[in-house]
């Protein structure tokens, strides 16, 4: 017990992941609501809508339905793998979360002053490619172990992808490590704060200076998350759905989830490379950007409230109520002068994260799906070549300027 | 807070060794084979990173470690590519089964 | 009993059972994933020796591109369980106790190391060792760094006229 | 400024870039090129000599110049350079090989104009001039040696320079293994100077040697005594002595331009140089000298008894080459190293003029060689009568000619000499006395009397300019090449020795004084001429030319009678004492038997096959074993990886402890 005592960071790293880990499922849950709802209103859909009040508890049916399916093992599977597989995708989707700092307040846990997000690794960027590299394993050998045609080439397409892709990806980032001349997340940001000098409006934040870093970054980042235009190895035409094919209720869930996760987390590396992570857009002296959470919060509040009253009915109306309040309630908390700095961060860090979903699911609703071979040749041939010159260019111009 | 004696590492990294050596005599697949050829560097790598430790000052023990990385790296590529060709010309991956040249 | 010492035994357990583990399995596959297990765990250990980047490079490189090779190449040929074959009669019977000798050897000597008793408290370079790492990779040891990368570039294709189908 | 003198090594390579040249590409040239290389590269040699040589006198120098261009070998006190020597003895020699060299090469692009490889022959002449300056200049035994062994292969190339005749390529051997004979000696005397001064640099042995005491003259181990007899075989060998001079005889199979530059002229004399050179340590050796001397009376004696009765043109020649040669050593022999250079060079004149006429006879006479056969040339070959009959006045020492002078100063040194003895100077009377009857039968026999040859069957006709115009130079060296001594007659200072007494002088306390002795030896002019032109060596060579004169022309059936009279003496000479066939019976016979039987049946084929077979077996039964480690099997070379491995570290950490 006094060991605890001695090292009370467990303690308070313990509580952080927990929360944050709620945070996140619920998060990963809601965003695929999100995206079928987005992708719905761009088909000219509904979308989800009987579950709860605007389908918004179809994530949990749906969860509720994963959960208490039959779970089916091909018995010419290699099983230990077969189970491996899917724990290792989420767990590592979820655990770059870990690093991605959310708001730059040192909060009091327990007494002792913590920063939001669970660690502050001196070189945060470079381990989130360590275990994005390492997310390879849980499509291939899911793809390997189910022992069946279309997931082994599912899995070998995606595995392929995302190593090539891992290339790019990696490459288009070290432009911004060499601007900021660190690999610390809060360093990062911090190089970012501030404005041009020249053009007072504009943020300091990495997009200008390395636009083609971050289209070479988000194709990329797409890409290596197997999404739509790049989502092959689930490419439902062709191999019915890719690497996990075979699996099938949780199993299946966990793959879901792991692949949302890696969804967020590398928008948030996004935010935070090129977006200046949870900066807010606007000058320091406008003070009155502190309202800003707060308010919007109330103004969605009475939105819901209207909503509410209007064209709910029965027990959809009760739910809607609950979430009407919540909002009021939190926007109202946003206001007091003891929160309010502590809440900015957090928003504006969300909302550019929201931002990046919103694209994805865009892009997905929007394009159609790349040939294999057009995938790599893109891949090798014209993202590599560029983030190479972009690198190349940035490290020269560095080197004048730092001189 | 950081004090582990060095000798710790020292031990471990000899252990690997050792059982890096030993896969290395007794497995039959190729590829295998060069694992345990991968688990032995990373065994001196180990070791290299300890020293480097106890020594402080300049990191020359981490730069040792970073080529030695490099090297196997492209050790494993070529390594797995005759490993492909070996099956594709032997039709196994026994090692034992691959003695054609010989006397 | 300190954090970094109940930590350093975790990890070293889980490298060393990793690496039996590794010697033991017959799938290669499965020996593919204990690897990739010790590697994780030697990676922590460099955090545990504050050498971060090292830290990092070894998962990226090790487990995210050296053992993603083998895996592949093990999927590739779909290797199946090895075959215990002992047509070596000599490694049957001198390469296991000589092999068992050596570690038993290495880790005597090991724990004579007159530098072994140090604590890693020694002495920590004061500035960001990641920066010296860079400043010792790029000054003085430029020449082998530029060597290595020809060595890479040689590797990649020897690689591809290896593993190149004739056809 | 000096311009050779400070880059001796001009002289030497100037034949050697021509021989380079000659033997490269001359293949495909035409004669005329061959010509101008070969010839331009001797004249600019003979140029470069005169060039030296009035820069080294410019220099009034008593001492040697030396100058050392590269480090040739070095190990542990030993050292040899490539280093060059100038002193007026050298200049002597240079003279006379760039000299008579050249003659004889401009002689040669007449007499050879039709004989096939032409170039050969010219490339092989070079590289002689090269090696044998390099003899000449050379500053250290060493170097010196490879100048004796270079010219050794050069004779031998050319002796054997018709191949497909066997009895050619046969001289060529016997010429090179006798000589080698001798060389071991030579090579053993180097040795032991090196061992007995640590240098092998004349001007330090010298230092050294002059400071040493003399030697007795009875006690044979004498440091000195032992390395002069030794140097002194090697003189044998190459100089044709007693008892080594039977490869002479036979090397007349060579061309004849070859025979005069090398059998007369240069190569065989470089005996009598290399014991003028070494003059400081033989007069400090009293026996080496005595047994110089006698082997040299002895020679001259017994060689001129072969020549009387030779047929052959050139082997008369050989023969009376070879008492010449002995000559030059009697006078070595007696302290008078002067005068045996002297006749030396006298003696290239004459010599090489002699064989150059008898080759231009030969070249008349369509390839004849037996004197029998001839006969009454004398209008038909005026040029070649003339200069021939001027040398043999030259060589029987008749007064005014160059040979009368230097032969009176050696017999002068043998009779009343420091080391004067009165046997030795009774050999050489009789030798002058032969040879000058040997001389004069040949003149007869070949150009007068009837004409003993089948006119239609010979078309004797006198040879071109380029072969006249040397004879004709070289007549007028033999008969004015002696008169630096001419004042002698009045009893006036010999030049000659005058100019080489700084040479001699050196460390040389005995020789020199004899040298002064010999050089004032100052009666009234009218006693000295009468007593020089009464000389028994005079008087000899008259009684020889009249005795001559008596056989062969004036009774010309005498000889025969004579002949018959006395058959064993006459068969006796005419096959040279059968030397040859001793020498076959008792050593070459033994030799071939031992080689055959023991050497190659027993040692070669038995013990060194034996033991060869036998590794090469033993290896292949020790790696059919130890193959089968290399079973194919990866695994097992890992094992013996891991062996190595625990080896190692067992042996470092554990024996050697490099942990502590």
């Amino acid at each position: 017990m006094e060991f605890v005592a001695q090292h009370p960071i467990l303690v308070v790293s313990l509580i952080k992941i927990v929360v944050l880990l709620f945070l996140l499922m619920t998060a990963l849950a809601y965003v695929t609501w999100f995206e079928r709802k987005v992708v719905a209103r761009i088909q000219s859909r509904i979308g989800p809508l009987y579950v709860g009040a605007h389908g918004l508890l179809q994530p949990l049916a749906d969860g509720v339905k994963f959960l208490f399916k039959e779970d089916v093992t091909p018995p010419a599977a290699d099983r230990f793998v077969y189970v491996l597989a899917p724990f290792l995708a989420l767990s590592l989707g979820l655990a770059t979360i870990a690093l991605i700092p959310f708001g730059p307040a040192t909060i009091m846990v327990l007494g002792v002053p913590t920063q939001m997000g669970i660690a502050n690794v001196s070189l945060g960027l470079l381990f989130v490619f360590a275990i994005t590299s390492m997310g390879v394993y849980g499509v291939a050998l899911a793809g390997w172990s189910s022992n069946s045609k279309y997931p082994l080439m599912g899995g070998l397409r995606s595995s392929a992808q995302m190593v090539s892709y891992e290339v790019s990806l990696t490459l288009s980032v070290v432009g911004v490590v060499l601007l900021a001349g660190t690999l610390n997340f809060n360093d990062l940001i911090a190089y970012q704060s501030g404005h041009w000098r020249y053009v007072r409006f504009l943020p300091h934040w990495n997009v200008i200076p390395q636009f083609v870093g971050f289209l070479c970054y988000f194709i990329s980042a797409i890409a290596e998350t197997n999404r739509v235009p790049f989502d092959l190895p689930e490419a439902e035409t062709e191999l019915v759905a890719g690497f996990h094919t075979e699996y099938s209720s949780f199993k299946f869930a966990m793959f879901f989830m792991a692949e949302y996760a890696n969804m967020i987390t590398v928008s948030c590396l996004a935010t935070i490379l090129f977006f200046g992570g949870w900066l807010s857009p606007f000058p320091e002296r406008w003070t009155w950007q502190l309202y800003i959470p707060g308010v919007g919060l109330i103004l969605g509040g009475i939105l819901l409230a209207y909503d509410t009253a209007m064209n709910q009915r029965g027990i959809a109306r009760i739910q809607l109520a609950v979430v009407t309040i919540g909002a009021l309630v939190i926007g109202a908390a946003c206001l007091l002068p003891s929160v309010m700095p502590v809440v900015q961060g957090p928003f504006w860090f969300l909302l550019k994260l929201l931002g990046f979903l919103f694209f994805y699911v865009w892009t997905r609703g929007t394009l159609p799906r790349f040939r294999y071979d057009q995938l790599m040749d893109f891949g090798w041939k014209f993202l590599l070549p560029v983030s190479l010159a972009n690198l190349v260019i940035t490290a020269f111009v560095v080197m004048v300027l730092n001189r | 807070m950081n004090e582990i004696p060095i000798s710790y590492f020292l031990v471990l990294s000899a252990i690997l060794f050792g059982l890096g050596v030993l896969a290395f005599v007794f497995k039959r697949n190729i590829i295998t084979v060069f694992m345990a050829i991968e688990l032995m560097l990373n065994a001196v790598n180990l070791a290299f990173v300890a020293f480097d430790r106890a020594r402080g000052g300049p990191h020359d023990g981490w730069v040792f470690v970073f080529f030695v990385i490099v090297v196997a790296a492209a050790e494993a590529a070529v390594g797995l590519a005759i490993a492909i060709t070996v099956v594709h010309n032997r039709q196994s991956l026994n090692i034992e089964r691959v003695n054609l040249l010989k006397f | 009993m300190t954090l970094p010492i109940i930590l350093f035994f975790v990890f070293a357990a889980i490298a060393v059972i990793g690496a039996l583990m590794m010697i033991f399995f017959r799938e290669p596959i499965h020996s593919a994933l204990a690897l990739i297990l010790v590697m994780v765990a030697l990676a922590v250990l460099y955090l545990l020796l504050g050498a971060e980047f090292i830290a990092a490079v070894q998962i990226i490189v090790y487990a995210g591109a050296v053992m993603v090779l083998f895996v592949f190449v093990i999927m590739l040929l779909n290797a199946g369980e090895e075959e215990r074959t002992n047509i070596s009669k000599l490694a049957h019977y001198v390469g296991w106790p000589l092999g068992i000798f050596l570690t038993v050897e290495l880790v005597y000597w090991m724990l004579r190391a007159p530098i072994g008793a140090r604590a890693t408290t020694a002495t920590i370079a004061p500035g960001d060792p990641t920066r010296d790492l860079s400043m010792l990779l790029f000054r003085s040891y430029l020449f082998p760094f530029e060597i290595t990368s020809i060595l890479i570039l040689i590797a990649l294709i020897g690689a591809l006229v290896l593993a190149k189908r004739d056809s | 400024m000096p311009i050779i003198l400070n880059n001796l090594w001009i002289i030497p390579l100037l034949p050697l870039l021509g021989a380079a040249i000659n033997g490269i590409f001359g293949k495909q040239w035409s004669q005329t090129r061959v010509n101008v290389v070969g010839i331009s590269s001797v004249s600019l040699t003979f140029l470069g000599v005169i060039e030296l040589t009035r820069e080294f006198l410019a220099l009034h120098s008593q001492v040697a110049w030396v100058r050392s261009y590269a480090p040739w070998m070095i190990a542990g006190p030993f050292r040899a350079d490539f280093n060059f020597q100038i002193d007026q003895l050298t200049l002597v020699m240079l003279g006379v090989v760039s000299g008579v060299g050249l003659l004889i090469h401009i002689y040669s692009t007449g007499y050879m104009a039709h004989e096939g490889g032409y170039y050969r022959f010219f490339s092989y002449l070079n590289l002689f001039m090269f090696f044998m300056l390099t003899l000449v200049m050379a500053g250290n035994l060493v170097l010196m040696f490879v100048g004796w062994e270079g010219v050794g292969l050069c004779s031998y190339l050319l002796i054997g320079f018709y191949f497909l005749r066997k009895s050619a390529s046969d001289a060529g051997k016997k010429a090179f293994i006798v000589t080698r004979i001798g060389d071991v000696g030579f090579t053993i005397g180097t040795l032991l100077v090196f061992w007995t001064f640590k240098s092998v640099d004349f001007t330090e042995i010298f230092k050294q040697a002059s400071g040493m005491p003399v030697e007795s003259p009875t006690y044979i181990g004498g440091t000195l005594t032992v390395i002069c007899l030794l140097l002194f075989a090697g003189a044998i060998g190459k100089s044709a002595q007693l008892p080594l001079y039977v490869w002479l005889p036979d090397a007349m199979e060579g061309p004849t331009p070859v025979s005069a530059l090398i059998h007369a002229a240069t190569m065989v004399t470089a005996g009598v140089y290399m014991v003028a050179r070494m003059h400081v340590l033989y007069s400090h050796a009293p026996l080496a000298m005595l047994v110089v001397a006698i082997v040299g009376a002895a020679t001259l004696f017994y060689s001129a008894t072969i020549g009387l009765v030779q047929t052959d043109i050139k082997k008369v020649l050989a023969y009376s080459t070879v008492s010449q040669l002995g000559y030059m050593f009697l006078g070595c022999g007696v302290g008078a190293y002067a005068a045996g250079v002297f006749h030396l060079m006298t003696h290239a004149f004459f010599k090489g003029l002699l064989f150059l006429a008898a080759g231009s006879v030969i070249h008349a006479m369509g390839g004849e060689q037996d004197m029998r056969n001839m006969g009454g040339l004398r209008k038909k070959i005026p040029i070649t009568f003339w200069t021939m009959f001027a040398a043999t006045l030259a060589i029987a020492g008749v007064p005014l000619f160059s040979g009368f002078f230097s032969k009176e100063a050696i017999l002068d040194a043998a009779k009343d000499g420091p080391y004067a003895n009165i046997y030795l100077w009774t050999l050489g009377i009789l030798g002058a006395l032969l040879t000058s009857f040997y001389m004069f039968r040949l003149l007869f026999l070949t150009f007068f009397g009837e004409q003993r040859y089948d006119e239609h069957k010979v078309h004797v006709h006198e040879s071109p300019k380029n072969m006249t115009i040397p004879l004709i130079l070289l007549a007028i060296l033999a008969v004015s090449g002696g008169w630096f001594a001419a004042p002698t007659m009045l009893g006036g200072p010999n030049h000659f020795e005058n100019f080489l007494r700084p040479v001699f002088e050196a460390g040389a306390p005995a020789a020199s004084a004899a040298l002064a002795e010999n050089a004032g030896a100052g009666e009234t002019g009218g006693n000295a001429l009468v007593k020089s032109l009464l000389a028994p060596g005079v008087i000899v060579a008259l009684i020889g030319f009249l005795t001559a004169w008596w056989f062969y022309i004036r009774r010309p059936d005498l000889p025969k009678k004579l002949a018959a009279s006395m058959h064993g003496l006459y068969t006796l000479l005419l096959n040279k004492y059968y030397v040859d066939e001793i020498y076959l019976a008792v050593i070459v016979r033994p030799l071939l038997w031992v080689s055959t039987n023991v050497l190659w049946h027993t040692v070669d084929e038995k013990v060194i096959d034996g033991a060869v077979n036998g590794v090469a077996s033993s290896a292949r039964g020790i790696g059919g074993e130890v193959r089968q480690i290399q079973s194919g099997n990866p695994r097992s070379y890992a094992t013996w990886v891991v062996i190595g491995a625990v080896g190692v570290t067992v042996l470092v950490l554990g024996v050697w402890g490099m942990v502590r």
